[in-house]
């Protein structure tokens, strides 16, 4: 591996400071399990790694009833998933951290490293998109707030700027009735990269569905949101024909690739069969609640 | 040459000081600068499992951890597993049980499993599956790894 | 579960602990990597970007001028050496090919095909380093596919190449082997029912945990010693003299503890360049592959296209059977289609049958051996076709199989009969089997069984028994350990010497410290090893009982030696135990070492029969396999439990192969998928506790029935998924891996 | 005299028999034997005064591991067939 240099700040302002520095070659270290292996494969060369795990506010899950979740953007995956309140009001998103990798990656992956990794085939990147999750940047510019949904650009791209830190993603509370889940395909059972991944919210009203929203990983150079598969299901009772036809309109708008995971004829398909198991399970969920 | 960072931490109960790179892995760290060899390299991607260690009670890859970032922690290696002279009951059973074959994984899977058990002292077969799969054997079919983890753990209940 | 049991054991047959084993679970054991020396150097290799290319020129001047660089070395600083089939040492093989494997000189064929090596102070140094040699390149087209490479208008890969049939003409086909018996058409025209089908397999690796390593230590009177994870040291030893241009008995290896090889780690490629930089810089350079470059650049096993067609009468009887089968033997040509055209029909007795195989090179790594070579794919198509006859014929499928199953005398494909061999018994274990009894239940869910056939192997194994002052004793073989085989070599010299297990210790010993020993492969260190530890342990007890007959002054006629004790005949004296006798030793003649070097014969021909039991997701046609079992002859099983696990890991690898692992190469030829995240071996989450049913037919041609278990569980499961695939889907699957979407198109193209 | 089985493509050695009787008391005996029957056989079998390292002989359905000076019985039934790397795969790396 090249030669670098490495911080661990205590501070935002501190990382702020120390990404920001001369030369563009500094990037945030988290838990390492993406950016570690690109610098062996020589496809990043940063000149110095700023460890942000030691920064409070970025290890921080807080939940408000009124105000919502604020979830520190290094907290690591087992975390959320051994988190309670995380359970109850984030399945989905809980479900999609737990998925990432095997143990020992679970241990140090993050959300926040998720999302800033850029991969069209992150797990909790649909499902933060699902609930609306903003991103929540500091830079030395300041503050800036950014829907997930606009978050990243392109295979491995991202909207942060040089200098920029995600400190936390922020979800409103769920309302009464909502629910959201998150669903992979993978060839094995354990440790690959999705084939396709979907992650849905809705709230329900009986069982008329009066808020929905899907999001498609793995289909698409970044992730997808399936506008229309949503909408199409507003005002609508959750009955299988409204799913399917869901199920259906999602698969129209993914736009996959032929690869060693599987061919996009394959990919197109699993999309509609997971985004009408993701729908089913919301709603299971929702009435629940 | 690169300048060296000074780290401190505890490794299997004892403080201990190492210099090292900042490029260099915890891996590395723990096999070239400290000569501690039973954690294994197999994939550098955190994707076997070989080098499997416990950072302040939870297994990680030691691959995809660097040796600067140890500083503060309390590691366990397999190098720890073994009290004095006696064995761990996850080491005795990986032997009664024939769990091993060429032995590469084996280190691995026994802090895996040590992780594990130190939280849920009586899983079922499928919480050691779970718990167990970011840990790749070629030998044996994980048959007789599975067996041997809850064997070690009914042991370790009857205390 | 156990046949045919005569010999009556004490310690053969129990399952204790093996005498490795505490090093192993507490990290001691010293693998080839863990080797370290003052002042060692480490090296790298650079690779080929390209598939198929023109080396123009290469030039590494930037590269030594980087500080911490000590070294590199090129093709042109090996050798360059004939192109013919030679014996080198023990072994026969092309050194030209070889050579060429381990460093290219005129051309890469393959992508990660070695092209230089570097030694510097420290590994990412040396990493640093490689990125500065600059190699000029003339990109070549590749060739990705074996029935492309056999067109006659396909690229060629080797000008030089020629095979028997067309002597004058350059080709990528190195070989055609056929077998023909009776009368193809009178066998088809005797047929009811005719099932004809094509096949194709991806190329797979062993996936061995351990990485290929090497430690060369090369001293200035011109003799070197190299460190490595190997299944053959005496080979790496030749192998790499003859590509140094050293003498062979310059050269010590010692074999470091081995992390898997299944047959991968028969051959060498960083051993001799750790011993060419070592001499160049004069410190011992240490070299370990990425997986990665494992993947790309060892040796996995061919991928294939294989045409069955079979024909049976509708009360069950095979009648006849054509086979063409065309193996990738990589960038240079030995693909395993020899075995494979000589296992694919072994276990049915066939009256008529054809069977063209075909050796092709392509732009992919050379490859090498991997657990039953060759037999896997062939079981693959024949297998399935067995299946589908039984099912036309409305007969069981293990009765079917049973019902022309292959007996003593029945003849091979390539014409020798079969010795006592238990096929039939082997079948029989799985129909009597609790799991094949059982009731499968539940939607998209079937039940498939196979068979698979290995020969198994002799070769040349040495071994010495020492007997120590206390009366214990340690056996020494030049046998590398990758299963458990020190604790089944201890047990049969313990058996011999009636020492309790805890008194005997097994050792493996470096080249210059035990005769030579062929590689641990061919599922042979427990039958030819396990033999020549047998002969010396009775070597042993010959000289324990001449000591016996001196100290007692009798003949040595007089003295017998029964569970541990010379016993003197015609009585009159109290017994004498090993340990009482060795306290005599040094008055009755020195110490006692037993010696015995074997060209084993009476090698015991293996089979397995797998049952498994799998469900399919009819939505994301993803298998979940719910329950296997596997049925092995092992002629005599040693320690069960490493039997066992022999069985049990063969058919991990064999569900591994069936579902998910393959190589996935671009259209340039780029390998996309060379790490563990993509190259998807099996989790524990991915299988189902897998029952093991020892089956014991003793192999006449061994003094303890020993057959050798290594292999033959990994030929079945292929099939046998397929089969219970069949049965849950009512699709027939002809590729592997039958991957998620391969099992999707395949369905839907019956849905629709 | 031993009955000695000629694998499908060395039968063009033979003018198409797929098997003849040869006499002899070892290997080495009985291709010279075939030699004398069929001009060309041993240059096809033999190399450098040892069989060719791709060919094995199947003695009564045993390997030979002696080579040309392995034993063969009065009604020994000998099989000429493809070597192995002894199991271990493609010993042969032409």
């Amino acid at each position: 591996m090249h030669d670098f240099t490495y911080e661990a700040p205590g501070t935002v302002d501190e990382a702020v400071r120390l990404l920001a520095a001369p030369g563009d070659g500094a990037r945030v270290l988290c838990g390492g399990t993406d950016i570690l292996i690109q610098m062996r494969a020589g496809v990043r060369k940063p000149s110095r790694l700023v460890d942000v795990k030691g920064i409070p506010e970025l290890r921080q899950i807080k939940f408000d009833p009124k105000s919502g979740l604020r979830l520190g953007a290094a907290v690591a995956c087992i975390e959320i998933f051994e988190n309670e309140l995380m359970q109850k009001h984030y399945p989905g998103l809980t479900e999609a951290a737990h998925l990432i990798g095997s143990t020992q990656i679970q241990s140090r992956a993050s959300v926040g490293g998720n999302l800033c990794n850029g991969s069209p085939a992150a797990d909790t990147t649909p499902a933060l998109i699902a609930l609306s999750a903003v991103a929540h940047i500091v830079g030395p510019g300041g503050a800036r707030d950014v829907p997930v949904e606009e978050f990243v650009t392109g295979p491995g791209q991202t909207v942060m700027k040089p200098g920029e830190l995600l400190v936390e993603l922020r979800i409103a509370a769920p309302k009464p009735h909502s629910s959201d889940a998150y669903l992979r395909l993978i060839p094995r059972n354990e440790m690959d990269i999705a084939v396709v991944g979907v992650g849905t919210a809705l709230t329900l009203d009986g069982n008329r569905c009066v808020a929905a929203k899907i999001a498609l990983g793995a289909v698409g150079p970044t992730q997808i949101v399936a506008r229309k598969a949503g909408e199409s299901l507003v005002g609508k009772t959750l009955d299988d024909a409204a799913i399917e036809n869901a199920g259906r309109l999602a698969s129209e708008v993914c736009t996959p690739i032929d690869d060693m995971r599987g061919t996009a004829e394959y990919r197109r398909h699993i999309t509609g069969v997971l985004t009408r198991r993701t729908l089913q399970i919301a709603a299971e969920r929702a009435r629940k609640n | 040459m690169t300048h060296k960072t000074q780290v401190q931490c505890t490794i299997n109960g004892e403080v201990t000081e190492f210099l090292c790179e900042p490029r260099q892995s915890l891996l590395e760290t723990l096999r070239d600068v400290l000569g501690m060899t039973g954690s294994k390299e197999g994939c550098l991607t955190g994707d076997c499992g070989a080098c499997s260690v416990i950072v302040d009670g939870r297994v990680v890859c030691s691959c995809l951890m660097l040796g600067v970032e140890a500083e503060g922690k309390d590691l366990v290696t397999v190098e720890g597993m073994a009290q004095e002279s006696e064995l761990h009951p996850l080491q005795q059973k990986f032997l009664e049980d024939a769990a091993l074959q060429c032995g590469i994984c084996t280190p691995g899977f026994l802090v895996a499993a040590k992780a594990l058990l130190d939280r849920n002292p009586n899983p079922s077969e499928q919480e050691i599956r779970y718990a167990l799969a970011g840990n790749l054997c070629r030998c044996t079919g994980y048959d007789k790894i599975v067996h041997a983890v809850l064997d070690a753990a009914k042991v370790m209940q009857e205390g | 579960m156990a046949s045919g049991t005569t010999q009556e054991f004490n310690i053969i047959g129990t399952r204790p602990v093996r005498p490795d084993g505490v090093d192993k679970v507490t990290g001691r054991a010293k693998y080839g990597a863990d080797y370290s020396f003052p002042g060692m150097l480490h090296g790298k290799v650079l690779r080929s970007p390209h598939a198929h290319a023109r080396i123009k020129s290469i030039n590494y001047e930037k590269a030594l001028k980087l500080p911490g660089v000590k070294a590199v070395v090129v093709g042109k600083d090996l050798p360059e050496l004939e192109s013919k089939i030679e014996f080198i040492g023990e072994i026969s093989l092309n050194p030209h090919y070889l050579a060429h494997n381990v460093l290219a000189r005129d051309k890469v064929l393959y992508n990660g095909h070695a092209v230089a090596a570097v030694a510097a102070t420290s590994l990412h140094i040396a990493e640093e380093a490689l990125a500065l040699i600059e190699v000029d390149y003339e990109v070549l087209p590749p060739l990705l596919d074996v029935r492309d490479a056999m067109k006659a208008d396909a690229p060629i890969l080797h000008p030089s190449l020629r095979n028997k049939e067309e002597p004058d003409k350059p080709t990528n086909v190195a070989n055609h082997v056929q077998f023909k018996r009776g009368d193809l058409a009178a066998g088809f025209a005797a047929a009811d029912y005719i099932v004809e089908r094509e096949f194709d397999t991806s190329m797979v690796h062993q996936g061995y945990i351990e990485p290929h390593n090497a430690v060369g230590v090369y001293t200035s009177d011109g003799h070197a010693t190299i460190y490595c994870s190997t299944q053959g040291p005496f080979d790496v030893r030749s192998m790499s003299a003859r590509v140094l241009g050293m003498p062979v008995g310059n050269i010590k290896v010692v074999p470091a503890e081995i992390g898997g090889g299944f047959g991968g780690k028969t051959t060498i490629y960083l051993e001799p360049l750790a011993v060419a930089l070592s001499k160049a810089t004069g410190k011992p350079v240490k070299m370990i592959m990425t997986r990665s470059e494992v993947l790309r650049a060892t040796g996995p096993t061919s991928g294939s296209h294989i045409k069955v067609k079979m024909g049976a009468t509708k009360d069950g009887k095979l009648t006849a059977a054509e086979v063409w089968m065309a193996y990738e033997a990589g960038a240079f040509p030995g693909s395993p289609v020899m075995a494979g055209a000589m296992t694919i029909l072994a276990p049915y007795v066939l009256e008529h049958l054809q069977i063209d195989g075909y050796d092709v090179v392509l732009n992919k790594p050379k490859t090498a051996a991997y657990r039953a070579p060759g037999a896997t794919n062939a079981a693959f198509g024949s297998e399935t076709v067995i299946d589908e006859l039984a099912e036309k014929c409305g007969i069981d499928p293990i009765q079917f199989r049973i019902m022309n199953g292959a007996k003593e005398g029945s003849l091979q494909p390539a014409g020798p009969p079969f010795k006592r061999i238990g096929f039939i018994e082997t079948c029989q274990a799985i129909a009597n089997s609790e799991h094949y009894k059982s009731k499968l239940t539940g939607k998209n869910r079937g039940r498939g069984v196979a068979a698979g056939f290995w020969f198994n192997a002799g070769m040349q194994s040495t071994a010495t028994v020492n007997i120590h002052a206390d009366g214990s004793a340690s056996v020494v073989t030049g046998s590398p350990d990758i299963g458990g085989s020190r604790a089944s070599m201890s047990m049969i010299a313990a058996e011999v010497l009636g020492l309790p297990i805890s008194e005997v210790r097994a050792v493996v010993a470096d080249t210059d410290s035990i005769g030579h020993a062929d590689v641990t492969g061919g599922s042979r260190v427990t039958f030819a090893t396990g033999m020549a530890v047998f002969e010396a342990a009775h070597d042993a007890v010959r000289q324990l009982k001449e000591r016996a007959a001196r100290i007692w002054e009798r003949k040595f006629e007089e003295v017998d030696f029964q569970a541990g004790k010379a016993i003197s005949k015609n009585n009159g004296v109290p017994p004498m135990s090993v340990k009482d006798l060795a306290a005599k030793f040094p008055r009755t003649g020195g110490p006692i070492t037993g010696r015995a070097s074997v060209s084993a014969r009476g090698v015991g021909a293996a089979f397995a029969v797998c049952c498994v039991d799998v469900e399919v997701d009819p939505d994301t046609a993803k298998v979940q396999v719910l329950r296997a079992t596997i049925a092995q002859d092992a002629g005599r099983a040693i320690h069960p439990s490493y039997v066992e696990g022999q069985m049990q890991g063969g058919t991990a690898q064999g569900i591994g192969w069936a579902l998910n692992e393959e190589y996935f190469y671009d259209n340039q030829g780029l390998m996309r998928n060379s790490g563990f995240l993509d190259y998807r071996m099996p989790t524990c989450l991915d299988l189902p506790l897998i029952e093991a049913i020892i089956v014991e037919v003793p192999n006449p041609g061994h003094p303890l029935g020993v057959r050798g278990v290594g292999e033959v569980s990994i030929v079945p499961p292929p099939a046998a998924v397929a089969n219970a695939i069949y049965r849950a889907t009512g699709v027939r699957m002809t590729e592997l891996p039958m991957s998620p979407s391969r099992l999707f198109k395949a369905t839907h193209k019956k849905g629709s | 005299m031993a009955t000695v089985f000629i694998p499908a493509l060395m039968r063009k050695l033979t003018r198409g028999q797929e098997s003849i009787v040869a006499t002899g008391s070892t290997v080495g005996q009985i291709i010279n034997d075939i030699e004398n029957q069929f001009p060309g056989f041993r240059n096809y079998v033999i190399e450098s005064g040892e069989l060719k390292p791709s060919i094995a002989v199947s003695i009564d359905g045993e390997i030979a591991t002696g080579g040309l000076l392995d034993s063969v019985g009065e009604s020994s039934e000998i099989h000429f067939v493809p070597a192995l790397g002894g199991g271990v795969g493609p010993r042969v790396i032409r």
